[in-house]
């Protein structure tokens, strides 16, 4: 028997895109607001749904193959949270940029519909079409603004390695579909405690997947899309690209490594370990030297990224927990932080070089400092959320006893303060290259500063996010 | 005690600090005032912190204790001791001054100037009151943020590189204490500081948490080699940032070492006070040679203010290498302590003198002066005084640390006591040359002829620091006293062997 | 000497090699890149069916079933990419996309 | 009694801090007033503390004011220990400041810095009279260091001139570097007395005797001898002995009234006092007693020596006291501590009076001091005239003057000393009497006799000094003439200091000498039949006599014939050549090394910026991996499963 | 022996065929050889029994994709000379990785699976119907995923759309504009228009 309620969420968002879809069409472009409003609405409702049909329970239906559990309805409601503050923060610059089209928000919509299945996939075949929902949605914004050289490189980029990546892990998912007969991941496990003598196999298998997830995540070297990406994609798509797939490679990791693979955990931890050392020690020096700050977040995401990976390395439920909490953190750090670089762009002016944060304290005191909080917050300066991240993912390392790994980290995270105070030197110390005010919508100046000044308040009281992340994984 | 104090002390500046800024630099005087205000009134509230002091106890006092973190056992939980209080009352006392100091010379964003060091304050107060580890972790780090800006923006030439500088390096140095902090609490399920004490760690545990710890406080005090942070942060600095610099956030590194890599692992210490000794001799004798060559007077006080800081960790560690019975150790630990107190006020002072110099000729050059005793002669008399102070003349606070430390270490070895006394050489060679070419002589160049003498303000500021050297010079007794209980228990704690 | 599974799943990953060999000697079309993926997942294909086979179930099919959906989608979203990039560049030579680096 | 002494000891202080804080408010007038006042509270109330003791029945005090610190068992406090010595120390102390201070009116009369000068010389009063009435050794320190400090500002009093401020730095210094001997001392006594009160540590020296340290390896030395020797390398800052002399003639930058009162009658005769403080521990320990003599020795005759080539009118002065000093050093090295007090007051008389006398021939010189520059003053000065003869016949001891008494008995303890190093003494002392009244008597003639070698303009204004130059001059030559007789039978021989000082049996030189005395005329009658000293104080006046007045060629002929030694003692022994050229110089250097190549090239640019500089070249080639190029894109990703697999699946 | 013969020739073919893919130089025989491969593998899977996926690959990926593969290279009109000459340098390295990768898949398969051989079973029943099998579950056990995959060809329509569809504005050219053609009136089209009566 099916249990439809289950599956509320993706239902009612499946149906939402539907409406939205055929409402557009029939939109003048002056009347391009009804489809932003209708998005956000769909949002509402699915965070709606989401809060109505939750479970605190841990429930299978479709034939075990979508999972409903506390924690995949926690990530999906941060999810709806962030694809609203990117819209939020999109609209503008869109609208500015000649990009206002319906199919923006759309394939927006289809993303967030991929995502939501990817955190309720409970076998290797839903978790597979979920990516790829979301992965060809965002190949698609990618090469959004047609007109752009720049963003279709990019896009081409992104899509074939994506390709060979999901290639990658689909072949890794037919080994370990032949070694235990079955996709479901609770039967997968169980399996692979008694692999039956194909042990290696198995971990010809993982290997695969674990392309497959470290490209999601965008772990060196398997991070190559990212900066090129971040970099040509329009900001807002950038934006989106940087902050709500994170939740998505978060849940597949959880999915695939922790519930499905949990039994290989010894060989994926060392396959992590090497992955997670070489993005700490890349993204942070490669990031060094850029000038473009969207290329600078790249790389910066591919560091934190090392520092994810930190918490499932330890493997255990904390690890898990803690890895997820990192990921929350750094998707809002990323949204906020992308949010600024709309808020400094104009008409036809990109703010995306390091120097067009210039001064910025001479313009705007005010920004000026929710950047700063931004800045220290991914450097992981407390009392702001991005320390505490830090500091849970050191604690799971430590706890698996690799505390050279900690060591490590730590000193990357110094590395890494020095591109970060780039920022601030630019914002305070420097002189303004351009002195113009800042022009923005309210609406976009209030949630950039709602969600900076989120990082500092979930800093002084880091505890009912982290006992949330323990709540629902536990 | 029925009213949080150690809060109050600590968020009313942060609350002030947010209001200057919210005031904005386009209203600068109602933002100073406020400033002001609030760090008066914040020392008056501190005052009571001595007063009502328990001296005959080593237990905390002034205990506030409320969950915070409740996944990590991590509690909101502040109190002082002999050892803190003394160092929050140099912090309430300073700030006043700091404000005051910057009254008519800051120019550029006032707001965020005052602002930025009510910040700090409220921070370093935090610090010194904290009794949860992470607590405490998570107040030096976030000072870290407001003394970057103050470097940043108000500082000199070569500001950004040495804001850098600063930065990197102490943040450097303190992410190696926060494995060492998580790696405890994993293994014992607590943050807090007296939990941490009683955390039995093997030898190998305890050399390596001692070492996580050394990289962070020698970094902070700092000790050699790496210090050459700090003459570059104090150089680009404005008079307030290296006051606050010199007077208190160098204290942390020391203050680290005896409420942290002592208590937590004496044996490790105990093992390891050899390289403690060495690098605090190296940065007596080393850093006194350095200093006499300094062209610039601001660099000279830093490498003098690393020396003299080399008397602290010497006072600290030397307690390792005497016998236990005697009074030598309690004499090296109360000479650190005091050693601590009296640089904040002395190099702070000095700071102060060579930014009311800055103010009227925009050099910190040694030789773009001299014969200022001329045209300032009341700047000369505290300029001389604290350059005394700063050479530990007896009468003056600088006397009472390195004289206590001095006799204490000479109870582990004569030598050691040798050459810690050499400062009374090398101290005197590179403070009095700058006097002397600062102050004395003819009159240096028409400028120097121009500059008017110390105003009312200025008077004021180094007026209340000359009281308090000498006060503290001919009477210590009151800050020794206060101590006491606190250093007696901690010479217990940190010689009690944890294997 | 029979055919065993094992014949297959060699056949597949010698397959999945060209395709991946494919991708990086490849240095002047686009297109060709598109249909190494082709190829990679014909081989993953071949995988499931052979892995069906040797099961008994038929869950392997089903999946290679979505799998040949899915890559339909991607090749039509993959090639409408590619028009994208011509159109702008009037190129598809893949050793002309190198704005992006560093 | 206690209010008394705080009394003394504050009247000077809060002089001083009127003085110096409303200087500008209570004026010139005001300023001279209340220190004067301030010194002659503290002079009479010193005199009525000595007549007490002395004459009076009061006890001895030893208490304490207030409790400085306490560190676990041991207490620090600030206090008083008032007995005969100490007394003493406080007449003459407050006499000759009081002296000084009246002089000064008319000294400094032009000077701007009047009230400044009056604030530091009260100052000065009231560190040295902390520094004798101390009762334990920090509050000792305090003084030490609070003279020095004042000496240090006074020497630098006129801080335009480069040559005071170079020469306060250098006095600070040197005086620093015996101050790093003397705290090691204190922090051997705390060790090993576990006490800084005189009284306790006293108590103990007996026990300490008996300790050992050691020093190099297992080599053990006694505590005690480290101690004292630790102690006295303060002295000889303090005091200006060899090698740490050299700050003491390059004091006379400093206005006269300070040559006079702290660089000759006073603050360097702390050691002095010091050591005869410290006698119950020096008693036991020979070798450093022998340390003492041989120092003493040596100073007082070869930088009397150097004296005979000074044309300075002060330096000659100057390096008559280092002599002096060391004198006085010999007799505390001899264990006749009481002898060295008595040629302390006699000489802090004496030598005052020279001071005040060649400042007064300065003033009239219009602030002339080469004596090459004056002669014939006689006539025009004769007040200060008489009473610098008086202090020069003082000076070489003629009998039946002040430093006859003290001198002579000096040299007879010396001689009747056995310690090891006593003999070297005695014939330094011998030959420096010698020396003494040559250098005294050339300056004497020099100055005041002869070919009249000022300048015309200078000439016509010269004239006797004010009455409050001449004052005290006077004032200060009855004593020098007269305290002698008076003082030195119940000072030397009446056991004046017992209780104060501490001498063993098979030391008391004095006893020895005191057997054959018999009453200060006989001790003249015997000096001028037994003693050789007078003749050679004679041998001296006469030679300088010949060679100043009757044939002033021979000099210059001497000094073409004898040119090494003359640059020997011209260049005063290399002293300062080697201090300036080799030690400063090389410790600059060391710190330029340390700097430059330490800080600057290892630890920053190496390490801090080399790490820098390495993760940006590490950046720029980890750069080149990200092509921009996707076949290098996908290679990567295939290298690294096929890496993966080889690594983890096939390893096994 | 007939399969194992039929797989060994198949098996070469579909391996020349795919090096053929991507070695051609002209992208119009790559397509060729790629619609080639899939032919081969659709009879390679009829030896696995795998009937309906067979006939789903040559209908629906020959058929179709392919004709799109072909369709875009003659739309973009590349410039063949172009695109020639260029991977010779890279092949050994190419064929080296390639070789790694292939001998290390094999060398767990043959060796490495520790005993377990990865055999054939025995052959289904004769009336065993493939298509009636993954019937049964597609539409059963299978129905979300089949759900997702109805939404990702709708997504590609979508994205391809976007992507791909220009309105040009040229003077002239005839568009269709779906909001104006929807919101069309009546009243916009046709004039009523009153004629009265005429009179000559």
């Amino acid at each position: 028997m099916i249990d439809y309620a289950l599956a509320a969420p993706e239902i009612f968002m499946t149906a939402a895109i539907c409406v939205v879809l055929i409402v557009d069409v029939f939109l003048r472009q002056e009347k391009r607001w009804i489809t932003y409003t209708l998005s956000m609405f769909a949002l509402v409702g699915a965070a709606v749904v989401s809060l109505l049909f939750g479970t605190d329970s841990v429930a299978t239906t479709f034939s075990g193959s979508y999972v409903a559990d506390p924690a995949g309805n926690a990530l999906k409601l941060f999810a709806y949270v962030i694809v609203a503050l990117v819209f939020l923060y999109s609209r503008d610059y869109l609208e500015r940029n000649g990009l206002y089209k319906g199919e923006f928000f759309v394939l927006g919509l289809f993303g967030l519909l991929g995502l939501m299945i990817l955190v309720s996939g409970n076998n290797l075949l839903v978790l597979y079409l979920g990516l790829e929902l979301q992965a060809l949605s965002l190949y698609a914004l990618v090469a959004f603004n047609r007109d752009s050289a720049a963003a279709a490189e990019s896009a081409m980029k992104y899509f074939v390695l994506g390709s060979i990546a999901s290639g990658m892990l689909l072949y890794g998912i037919s080994i370990l579909y032949g070694i235990a007969g079955t996709i479901e991941l609770g039967p997968l496990a169980a399996a692979l405690t008694e692999p039956g003598g194909l042990t290696v196999p198995a971990i010809v298998g993982l290997a695969f997947v674990i392309v497959g997830v470290a490209f999601k995540f965008g772990a060196v070297p398997f991070h190559m899309w990212i900066p090129d990406v971040y970099q040509g994609a329009p900001t807002p798509i950038a934006l989106y690209v940087g902050s709500a797939p994170k939740i998505a490679a978060f849940a597949l990791a959880w999915r695939v490594l922790v519930e499905g693979l949990g039994p290989l955990h010894v060989d994926w931890q060392g396959m992590l370990v090497i992955l997670c050392v070489l993005s700490l020690v890349l993204g942070n020096f490669l990031a060094i030297v850029q000038t473009n700050f969207k290329r600078m977040l790249g790389y910066s995401t591919i560091s934190h990224v090392g520092f994810i990976l930190m918490g499932f390395i330890a493997g255990t439920e904390n690890g898990v927990r803690d890895a997820m909490f990192y990921t929350i953190v750094y998707v809002l750090m990323a949204t906020a932080a992308f949010g600024m670089i709309i808020l400094l762009s104009r008409r036809g002016f990109e703010a995306e070089s390091l120097d067009d944060f210039k001064g910025l304290n001479q313009r705007s005191p005010w920004f000026a400092f929710v950047m700063l909080l931004i800045m220290f917050s991914m450097t992981g300066v407390p009392p702001l959320v991005g320390f505490y991240a830090k500091l849970v993912v050191l604690q799971s390392v430590i706890e698996a006893g690799l505390v050279w790994l900690a060591a490590l980290g730590v000193v990357a995270a110094v590395v890494g303060a020095f591109y970060y105070l780039r920022i601030v030197w630019y914002m305070y110390f420097a002189e303004a290259k351009d002195s113009s005010p800042l022009v923005a919508a309210t609406d976009l100046r209030t949630a950039i500063s709602v969600n900076g000044l989120s990082l500092l308040a979930l800093g002084l009281f880091p505890g009912y996010l982290l006992n949330l992340c323990a709540s629902v994984l536990g | 005690m029925d009213w949080p104090i150690l809060s109050i002390l600590i968020w009313l500046p942060i609350a002030a600090g947010i209001v200057v800024l919210a005031i904005g630099s386009e209203r600068a005087v109602l933002g100073k005032q406020v400033a002001l205000g609030a760090s008066v009134l914040t020392f008056v509230l501190s005052v009571p912190l001595y007063t009502d002091f328990d001296t005959s106890t080593a237990a905390l006092q002034f205990v506030e204790q409320v969950p915070w973190i409740e996944r990590f056992n991590v509690f909101y939980h502040l109190g002082v001791d002999g050892i803190s209080m003394p160092l929050i009352l140099l912090t309430t006392f300073l700030t006043p001054l700091v404000v005051i100091a910057g009254w008519e010379v800051i120019k550029l964003r006032p707001a965020q100037y005052f602002a930025s060091f009510l910040l700090l304050e409220g921070m370093m107060i935090g610090v010194f009151a904290a009794v949860d580890g992470l607590l405490f972790y998570i107040f030096w780090e976030a000072m870290l943020v407001p003394m970057f800006i103050i470097i940043g923006i108000w500082g000199g030439e070569r500001r950004i590189y040495a804001t850098m500088k600063f930065f990197l390096y102490t943040f450097f140095g303190s992410v190696f204490m926060l494995v060492a902090l998580i790696y405890m609490y994993l293994k014992g399920g607590s943050y807090s500081i007296p939990d941490l004490h009683a955390l039995p760690l093997s030898m190998q545990e305890q050399t390596l948490i001692f070492l996580a710890f050394l990289i962070a406080f020698a970094v902070k005090v700092p000790m050699w080699p790496v210090h050459t942070w700090l003459p570059d942060a104090h150089v680009e600095a404005p008079t307030g940032g290296s006051v606050i610099l010199a007077a208190i956030l160098l204290k942390m590194g020391g203050y680290g070492f005896v409420r942290f890599s002592m208590p937590i692992a004496p044996d490790a210490s105990d093992a390891l006070s050899w390289l403690m000794i060495a690098l605090s001799l190296i940065a007596i004798v080393y850093i006194a040679v350095v200093a006499l060559v300094q062209q610039d007077m601001k660099k000279l006080i830093a490498y003098s203010s690393i020396a003299h800081m080399g008397f602290v960790t010497l006072g600290f560690f030397v307690i390792y290498e005497m016998a236990t019975s005697g009074d030598g150790a309690l004499f090296a630990l109360q000479g650190g302590m005091v050693q601590m107190i009296s640089h904040g006020l002395v190099s702070g002072a000095l700071f102060l003198c060579v930014g009311v110099l800055y103010d009227r000729m925009h050099t910190r050059e040694i030789s773009a002066y001299g014969g200022v005793a001329n045209s300032m002669p009341k700047f000369a008399a505290f300029m001389v005084l604290f350059a005394m102070a700063n050479v530990g003349l007896p009468g003056t606070s600088g006397f009472v640390g390195e004289f206590f430390v001095i006799l204490g270490s000479y109870q582990a070895n004569f030598w050691l006591a040798f050459c810690a006394a050499t400062i009374l050489v090398l101290g005197a060679a590179y403070t009095l040359w700058m006097v002397r070419r600062v102050v004395y002589g003819e009159v240096g160049n028409e400028h120097v002829a121009a500059m008017p003498d110390v105003d009312r303000r200025e008077f004021f500021i180094l007026g209340v620091l000359a009281v308090s050297v000498l006060l503290l010079g001919v009477w210590p007794a009151p800050l020794v006293d206060v101590m006491d209980a606190t250093l007696t228990n901690l010479l217990e704690q940190v010689t009690r062997s944890k294997l | 000497m029979t055919v065993t599974i094992a014949h297959y799943l060699v056949l597949a990953a010698i397959l999945f090699s060209i395709a991946v060999a494919g991708i990086f000697i490849n240095r002047k079309n686009m297109l060709l890149l598109l249909m190494c993926i082709e190829l990679m997942l014909l081989a993953v294909n071949f995988n499931f069916i052979a892995f069906s086979r040797m099961l008994g179930d038929t869950l392997g099919q089903i999946f290679v079933f979505f799998i040949l959906t899915v890559a339909a989608a991607e090749a039509a979203i993959g090639l409408a990419i590619l028009v994208v990039l011509f159109r702008n560049r009037r190129s598809i030579n893949v050793d002309a996309l190198d704005s992006l680096k560093g | 009694m206690e209010s008394i002494y705080l009394t003394i000891v504050l009247a000077p202080l809060a002089a001083a801090a009127i003085a110096g804080l409303l200087g500008s408010k209570i004026g010139r007038a005001g300023a001279h007033s209340v220190t004067i006042l301030g010194v002659a509270i503290s002079f009479a109330l010193s005199l009525y503390v000595l007549w007490g003791l002395a004459f009076g029945d009061a006890e001895p005090y030893n208490g304490n004011v207030y409790e400085w610190a306490k560190i676990g068992n041991v207490t620090i406090a600030v206090g008083f220990l008032i007995d005969n010595l100490t007394a003493l120390m406080m007449v003459v102390v407050t006499s000759v400041s009081l002296a000084v201070h009246v002089y000064t009116i008319g000294y400094m009369h032009d000077d701007p810095g009047y009230q400044r000068f009056f604030s530091y010389i009260s100052l000065f009063t009231f560190s040295m009279l902390m520094l004798v009435m101390s009762n334990n050794l920090m509050q000792l320190f305090f003084g030490w260091e609070a003279v020095g400090l004042v000496s240090y500002l006074l020497i630098g009093f006129w801080f335009k001139r480069p040559s005071a401020v170079f020469a306060n730095l250098k006095a600070f210094l040197v005086n620093r570097v015996g101050d790093f001997g003397f705290l090691l001392g204190i922090a051997t006594l705390l060790y090993f007395a576990g006490s800084l009160d005189y009284a306790e540590i006293f108590a103990q020296a007996e026990r300490i005797q008996g300790e050992t340290i050691n020093l190099w390896g297992a080599t053990a030395v006694s505590a005690l001898t480290v101690a004292c020797i630790c102690l006295f390398v303060g002295a000889m800052g303090k005091s200006a002995q060899v090698p740490l002399h050299v700050w003491l003639p390059d004091s006379m930058e400093g206005p006269t009234p300070i040559s006079a009162l702290i660089h000759a009658a006073t603050m360097v005769t702390a050691g002095i006092f010091m050591v005869a403080r410290m006698s119950p521990l020096f008693e036991l320990s020979e070798a450093a007693l022998a340390f003492v003599i041989v120092i003493g020795a040596t100073t007082a005759f070869f930088m009397g020596l150097l004296g005979l080539v000074q044309q300075d009118i002060k330096r000659v002065v100057a390096y008559s006291t280092l002599s002096q000093l060391g004198y006085m050093t010999v007799a505390l090295g001899a264990s006749a501590y009481a002898a060295s007090i008595f040629h302390l007051m006699t000489h802090a008389f004496f030598k005052a009076l020279l001071f005040l006398a060649a400042g007064s021939v300065i003033i009239a010189m219009h602030h002339e001091q080469d004596i090459r520059k004056m002669g014939g003053l006689r006539k025009y000065l004769p007040i200060t005239y008489w009473t610098f003869v008086i202090g020069t016949l003082a000076l070489i001891g003629f009998p039946g003057f002040s430093g006859f008494f003290s001198k002579d008995a000096l040299i007879e303890a010396v001689h009747a000393s056995s310690l090891p190093g006593s003999g070297y003494a005695y014939w330094c002392v011998l030959l420096g009497v010698f020396v003494t009244a040559l250098y005294s008597f050339r300056l004497l003639f020099v100055v005041f006799h002869g070919e009249e070698r000022m300048d015309h303009h200078t000439k016509e204004h010269l004239h006797e000094t004010p009455a409050v130059v001449t004052g005290p001059l006077i004032a200060l030559a009855v004593p020098s003439v007269i305290v002698g007789w008076l003082t030195i039978e119940p000072i030397l021989f009446g056991g004046f200091f017992e209780g104060a000082i501490f001498v063993r049996p098979e030391h008391d030189v004095l006893g020895e000498v005191g057997a054959e005395f018999h009453g200060p005329g006989a001790f003249v009658a015997h000096a001028l039949t037994h003693s050789v000293t007078v003749y050679l104080a004679a041998a001296g006046a006469l030679v300088a006599w010949f060679l100043y007045l009757k044939r002033p060629e021979i000099p210059g002929q001497l000094l073409e014939r004898a040119g090494a030694l003359y640059r020997l003692l011209a260049n005063k022994y290399y002293f300062d050549w080697i201090n300036e050229n080799v030690i400063a110089r090389a410790t600059r250097a060391v710190g330029t090394g340390l700097w430059r190549v330490g800080d600057q090239l290892l630890i920053d640019g190496l390490i801090v910026n080399g790490s820098a500089r390495a993760v940006g070249a590490i950046a720029s080639a980890a750069r080149r991996v990200q092509s921009g190029y996707l076949y290098h894109y996908a290679f990567a990703m295939v290298i690294a499963l096929a890496a993966l697999i080889g690594w983890f699946a096939l390893r096994g | 022996m007939v399969t194992t013969v039929l797989f060994y020739a198949f098996a070469a073919i579909l391996l020349v065929a795919a090096l053929g893919v991507i070695t051609a130089r002209n992208p119009v025989h790559s397509v060729l050889f790629l619609v080639f491969a899939f032919l081969q593998s659709a009879v390679l899977w009829l030896l696995l029994e795998a009937e309906f996926l067979a006939i789903t690959l040559v209908v629906v990926y020959v058929g179709a994709v392919m004709v799109l593969f072909l369709f875009v290279v003659m739309m973009l009109n590349i410039n063949v000379e172009e695109l020639r000459s260029g991977f010779t340098r890279y092949l050994p390295l190419g064929i080296g990785v390639a070789l790694v990768v292939v001998i290390e898949i094999a060398n767990v398969i043959w060796f490495r699976s520790e005993g377990q051989a990865f055999v054939t079973p025995t052959p289904h029943a004769a009336d065993y119907s493939n298509t009636k099998e993954l019937g049964g579950v597609l539409y059963t056990e299978h129905v979300f995923a089949l759900e997702i995959a109805a939404m990702l060809l709708l997504l590609a329509i979508v994205a391809a759309i976007t992507l791909t569809m220009r309105t040009r504005h040229r003077p002239g050219l005839k568009v269709q504009d779906v909001p104006a053609q929807v919101a069309v009136r009546a009243e916009d089209r046709i004039r009523v228009v009153k004629v009265g009566p005429v009179k000559e």
